[in-house]
């Protein structure tokens, strides 16, 4: 009886957990019979990873967030802020490809530390400490742009987020790839992310067990913030300028990639995988409808249609089991 | 250095201007048992978070192994050996079995720091290892989601104990499991005893607390009472010590003329819980269900209730059948659930005493939608009163209060809906001796008024002393049924350990 | 800092100040202002008209003495303005026109509908009048998109063999018309030219564009004259961009502003010319 | 001892509500002292409230969403499209003024009824009905009115948000001051309220009570829709015009009025008042920067850094008693 009880939660858990994974394929099969020729092409299917990519990035910094009980609203703002500074230190000339690297993950860690330190010892809500950091930080980054793009960087900053390896992947696809695996490993194997999910599932029950609650929560934001910057690097790279309007609502994408994918906004709960699936998801959808030339006011109506029903799937899936 | 392992000088606490721990001195010795006791709302919770690092105390030392300590956090007490099992659970649902006793100690391949890499594989064999050791059948990948309150009571006691502390506090350890498992765990206490281990225990059951205790400590409103060996005081002068008069721990049965059928249960059945139960409850009848810890009581009252669906069967209130699809059918039908489990159903723990209270009932405490606060304060006092409930005000935040105020808030809720059909699960959880008194005569009071009172209850005595009839559950089928003249311990723990069918 | 009502203070209200044509106008104004020796309050809506009107109450309120505006929207100030006009002070509309000329004294700026004319007809010219465009547009709904991109279909009357292939918005926003151009590229649909609603996006266009290596087959458009498209211009990528003379419209809405408010007549409306940049011409303008 | 204890309670219960208050009486001395003459005139005060009635309805709505437990993203959506709906119906010589009022609010109502019904019966998180439902609606609002502002409306309706009530109160003040009442009574008094946050407080121990959790959370996205169909009808009339690209990232506004004022993300508490206060907070410092002359990007920065300080302040004290 015993052995039959584990195999049963074994199977209804993998399965709960694919619920997104079969609502992706359908929209993903629904999409190839629609456009067979433009839309199955492989070089499209990576060109759909590429897009996925910085919005990719960003939702696995605020999966640790979310899972830990937060929310990172100040990430769209990291992006504008890391991308001018990087910007602002590309130009031909001037100083090695480095600099502009270090210098963007750093104020991106340098942002996210100042929010955990608000969240954790202030003990203000996570909404408003990043709420407010996203406005003073979107400042920073007009203050120091002069509220103008900065233009004329190096080629190799260029190619930061251009070209490909391995001969036709994209290289921001391997980038996503990489950072993937690594939170994957420390959400999972580590007592770091362990204790990430015990935050979020019960703050009291973690800190009676021994956690150091204040730590965890700085850590994820520094985590959510370090990657925002990489992905405000990159994304600079990518518009080949450094823009102080750039990344505007991404925290809406980010946090809409991390909910699809199944991390339950409360805390405590969801796997990586799933965060993958919902950044895939979203480019997906704006892949497929551009490709199906959907004008812009129905592409709207159809994007808000597909998360609702994929998600309705998802649930139902589950609860079905 | 000094004898005591620990010692508590001169502790003082207030919340909001108002004492709470008034000059308290406490004090352990190695493999001791000092039991803490106290009436509802004492302090002894307090106390002990006190030592633990979770409240910060406003006056008084505390001296480990004769050095003073000043523990800030949970964390700081545990890495100085001190552990505990709250009288709260307060479980990470959505964690595995196995991950959530060690966490805050993972077990890991290497030592690196907060990277360093969970044995996962590890973790569960010693979870099994914990739970072989001391007779649990739960299974250590299970989500903690899926488990009863005992079982989740008896992770909570694995956890502290497999800590290798040199104190473990024990805040109502058994609250919510059977005998069965209270042996086990004095078992424990007994092999914790002889390594060294000391042990504050905190509990209700008078009994437990002869059996285990060395030396008792007394705690009334906040102030210290005595300390004295387990054997110079009996029973009576504990209680005594405790409620400042003498109660005695009878059980106060009132005889009724039962009355007509209330409820009728036919063949309910949900699958992987209980299977096809089928009793009937009279009017004046104070029915009990008895059982062990996952024997599928609580759902059974939970789906008669309308918080699960069966999947076969039906339930009759006065001989008309209800269409169980949510709790709101039986409230109409004026029954009243009293839950297992006050944090998670039973109390909105984000309000006031007095709007939890007032909450099952509050459309008849309005007009037209609009509450009548006169009155809606006029009920919540009358029942306060009368089940005695300690609270700073009744606007204070229900989660400010004692456990075992919390509870009577619950039954306060439900007594205010003025039921004809009372299930009550566990209802004396963590309630004092005095209270428990109180909460018998009003079972009693109940039953005489021709109200009919279905009750599940872990402590057989309880059963034995207020029930007309007895039914037993094992394995999530009914066992046995037995009269009041033939109740007997012997006789109950038979049925309630039986796992072979009965056609 | 200082009372805004100590001396004699202007109001210049601007739409949002985040790109570079709003940098270069409200310094345009700044700059003016201090050759004529006025003092500029500088209110930024972004992008809000409530917020706008929010702003224009505010000013009137404290006795603000003369309105300079580039609006939210082209009608939405009007009651707003008028009021102030009523109480008083002396407004000028900036670059985009209100719908009801009465509510503002003057009018200095261009035309969306022009600038888009230009664009489109500089580009059907380079296609010899047959071939596939896609458009990049604006947010939906904003007067820069709705004049600009009406301006295109308006020429494509004339040239029956181009045909619109694609049209998508990209929200004056750089990255997504960068993948939006990526997603066209992908469907192997033959693409002449790309017609932007501004240089951000024209620029986004251009880098799909080239990381595909189709930039010998695909010629790209945009509109504002921005830095980086003037060099692009310079380089060949792109084909054409056209210039509002931002700095006239800021320096003259502001000298004619002063002018009313020192009761001078003044003409209702002031038209700055367009000028097209490409390779020919775009040395003049290169910073 | 009990009255005494009872009488220090209730000290301690108002002191702690007064924490957000104190905060903004700050803020709000602060300013009148730096500007005494523009800023704390009487007229610019009503007119900082005429600001805030706005984005107040909204957090209203917004606020029995949030003590509810859910959070509604689709409002500024809403906000377009009861909007052009209502300019659409009110050209001179069509329909009478009623006609526009009742559309735009029903618009609203079946939106919020929508969000509702995936909510209770989807099961779907809030966070993704309202995030899908944002971007459907912004649709629908953008198709309506085929990408253009709809212009052209009547005195009559350009009259509903202008003009003055008593003399020399806005009419829009009017208007904000009774959705509050009758919110602050519903919320407070009625049993409906009650249970707004008891499922926000705790779900299932509200099923358990007797009460049908799905008919309350319905009826707080109603609300929430109903709100934002006036918010809308209010900004056209405002406006002079029917918007299809008015309203965004108005929910942001409204969220962060209603966390301000002290109500918790995770549902089942916060006072009616602590919204108005944090509509006000947010009217008043972009009024006060205005007046102050503070140059935009700066801006950024301080309202960004007041909202955090004022909801630390608020904590503190909180904590400190
Ligand atoms: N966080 C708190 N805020 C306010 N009051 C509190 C708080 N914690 C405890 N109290 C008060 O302190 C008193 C002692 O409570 P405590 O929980 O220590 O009692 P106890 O002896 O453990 O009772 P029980 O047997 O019911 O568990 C009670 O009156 C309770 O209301
Ligand atoms: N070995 C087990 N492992 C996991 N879950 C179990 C096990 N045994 C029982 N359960 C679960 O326990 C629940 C049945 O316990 P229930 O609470 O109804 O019983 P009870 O008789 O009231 O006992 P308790 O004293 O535990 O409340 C069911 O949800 C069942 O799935
Ligand atoms: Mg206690
Ligand atoms: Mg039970």
């Amino acid at each position: 009886m015993k052995t039959s009880a584990k195999k049963k939660t074994l199977k209804w858990n993998s399965l709960r957990e694919l619920g997104i994974l079969l609502a992706f394929i359908v929209v993903l099969v629904t999409l190839m019979i629609l456009s067979p020729t433009a839309f199955a092409k492989p070089a499209n299917l990576l060109n759909i990873v590429k897009q996925a990519s910085i919005n990719g990035i960003l939702a696995t910094g605020m999966m640790f967030v979310i899972i830990s009980g937060g929310i990172d609203l100040s990430v769209g703002s990291i992006v504008a802020l890391s991308g001018v500074i990087a910007a602002s230190f590309a130009h031909p000339g001037e100083y090695p490809l480095i600099v502009p690297i270090v210098l963007s993950a750093l104020a991106g860690l340098a942002a996210g530390v100042l929010n955990g330190v608000g969240v954790a010892y202030g003990n203000i809500p996570s909404f408003i400490v990043t709420l407010g950091s996203m406005t003073i930080i979107r400042g920073l980054a007009l203050i120091y742009s002069k509220g103008q793009p900065i233009f004329g960087v190096t080629d190799e900053f260029e190619a930061l987020a251009s070209g490909f390896a391995f001969g036709s992947i994209p290289i921001l696809v391997i980038y996503f790839l990489i950072i993937t695996a690594i939170s994957a490993f420390v959400l999972t194997k580590t007592v770091y992310g362990r204790r990430v999910y015990a935050v979020g599932g019960n703050e009291i029950t973690a800190k009676v067990s021994g956690v150091s609650v204040k730590r965890i929560k700085i850590a994820v934001y520094s985590i959510s913030g370090l990657l925002a910057g990489v992905a405000g690097l990159l994304l600079a790279s990518r518009i080949v300028s450094g823009q102080p309007t750039s990344g505007q609502s991404y925290e809406l994408d980010a946090i809409a990639a991390v909910i699809i994918g199944g991390v339950s906004m409360s805390g405590g709960s969801g796997k990586w995988y799933g965060t993958v699936i919902g950044a895939l998801m979203i480019a997906v959808i704006g892949n497929g409808l551009d490709i199906l030339n959907v004008s812009s006011h129905f592409q709207l109506l159809i994007k808000g249609s597909i998360i609702i029903v994929a998600v309705l799937l998802d649930v139902k899936g589950k609860r079905n089991q | 250095m000094s004898e005591f392992l620990l010692e508590m000088r001169n502790i003082d606490k207030s919340f909001f201007q108002v004492k709470i721990l008034d000059d308290i001195n406490f004090d352990l010795l190695p493999g001791e048992v000092h039991a803490l006791v106290g009436e509802n709302g004492a302090g002894k919770s307090s106390l002990m978070k006190i030592l633990m690092g979770i409240y910060s105390r406003d006056a008084g030392t505390i001296l480990l192994d004769g050095e003073e300590v000043n523990f800030h956090t949970p964390r700081e007490a545990l890495s100085a050996g001190i552990a505990m099992i709250p009288q709260e659970l307060n479980p990470i649902l959505d964690m595995q079995v196995a991950e959530y006793l060690f966490i805050g100690r993972e077990i890991t391949h290497t030592n690196m720091g907060p990277v360093s890499i969970v044995d996962h594989k590890a973790q569960i064999e010693q979870a099994k290892n914990l739970f072989e050791d001391t007779g649990v059948d739960i299974n250590p990948r299970h989500l903690m989601r899926n488990l009863s309150v005992a079982q989740i009571q008896l992770i909570e006691i694995i956890k502290a104990i497999s800590l290798d502390s040199k104190v473990i506090i024990m805040d109502e350890p058994t609250s919510a499991i059977t005998f069965k498992e209270v042996d086990t765990l004095f078992e424990q206490i007994r092999k914790l005893k002889t390594k060294g281990v000391g042990i504050i225990y905190i509990s209700h059951k008078m009994e437990e607390i002869s059996e285990i205790a060395d030396r008792i400590t007394v705690l009334r409103d906040g102030k210290w009472i005595g300390t004295d060996t387990a054997q110079n005081l009996s029973k009576e002068k504990i209680i005594k010590m405790m409620v400042g008069r003498e109660i005695k721990e009878v059980y106060p049965k009132v005889k009724v003329e039962l009355g007509d059928v209330a409820l009728e249960v036919r063949d309910l059945l949900l699958k992987d819980k209980f299977q096809k139960i089928s009793f009937s409850l009279r009017n004046g009848e104070v029915l009990g269900i008895a059982g062990l810890v996952g024997a599928g009581r609580s759902e059974l009252v939970e789906t008669i209730f309308g918080i699960s669906k069966p999947e076969f069967g039906e339930v009759l209130v006065h001989g008309k059948p209800i269409k169980i699809q949510h709790p709101m059918v039986a409230i109409r039908n004026k029954i009243a659930l009293i839950t297992e489990d006050r944090s998670a159903t039973g109390l909105n723990l984000k309000t006031t005493v007095e709007h939890n209270i007032s909450f099952v009932q509050l459309s008849k405490l309005a007009r037209f939608g609009f509450i009548n606060n006169k009155l809606e304060r006029k009920k919540v006092e009358q029942m306060v009163g009368k089940l005695r409930i300690k609270a700073f005000s009744l606007k204070s935040m229900v989660n400010s209060l004692s456990g075992g105020n919390q509870q009577k808030v619950v039954l306060a809720k439900w007594l205010l809906s003025e039921p004809e059909i009372i299930i009550m699960d566990e209802p004396t959880r963590g309630i004092d001796v005095g209270a428990k008194r109180d909460i018998y005569l009003l079972i009693g009071e109940l039953a005489k008024a021709g109200k009919a009172v279905l009750m599940i209850s872990s402590e057989i005595p309880e059963l034995i002393g207020l029930c007309d009839r007895i039914i037993t559950m094992a394995g999530g089928r009914l066992t046995g049924e037995i009269p009041r003249d033939r109740f007997s311990q012997e006789e109950i723990m038979h049925y309630a350990s039986k796992f072979e069918v009965r056609e | 800092a200082k009372d805004a009502s100590e001396e004699k203070t202007f109001g210049f209200f601007i739409s949002h100040q985040t790109n570079a044509f709003t940098s270069e106008l409200t310094a345009a104004v700044t700059g003016k202002a201090e050759e004529l020796g006025v003092k500029v309050t500088v209110y930024d809506a972004e992008k809000d008209p409530a917020k706008q009107i929010s702003q224009i109450e505010n000013a009137v309120n404290q006795g603000i003495a003369g309105i300079l505006i580039e609006p939210v929207s082209v009608d939405g100030l009007v009651p707003a303005l008028a009021a102030a006009k009523e109480a008083g002070v002396p407004v000028v509309v900036v670059n985009q026109r209100i719908s009801d000329e009465s509510a503002a004294d003057s009018f200095v700026g261009v035309e969306h509908y022009t600038s888009g004319f230009m664009e489109m007809t500089a580009a059907a010219g380079d296609l010899g009048g047959e071939g596939n465009v896609a458009f990049l547009l604006g947010p939906l709904g904003s007067d820069g998109q709705i004049g600009r991109t009406t301006a295109y279909y308006d020429v494509l009357k004339d040239y029956p063999d181009i045909n619109v292939v694609f049209e998508q918005t990209a929200n004056w926003v750089t990255e997504e018309a960068l993948a939006v151009t990526e997603n066209w590229l992908q469907t192997g649909t033959e693409i002449d030219a790309i017609v932007a609603n501004n240089d951000g996006m024209a620029m986004g266009a251009l880098k799909a564009v080239e990381d595909a290596q189709m930039l010998d087959k695909i010629l790209i458009y945009g509109v504002d004259a921005t830095p980086d498209a003037l060099a692009a211009v310079k380089d060949g990528r792109l084909k054409v961009t056209i210039s509002q003379n931002t700095t006239t419209q800021g320096q003259v809405g502001l000298e004619t502003l002063v002018k009313l408010a020192n009761g001078e007549e003044v003409e209702s409306e002031i038209l700055v010319d367009f000028v097209l940049i490409d390779i020919n011409n775009v040395d003049e303008y290169l910073p």
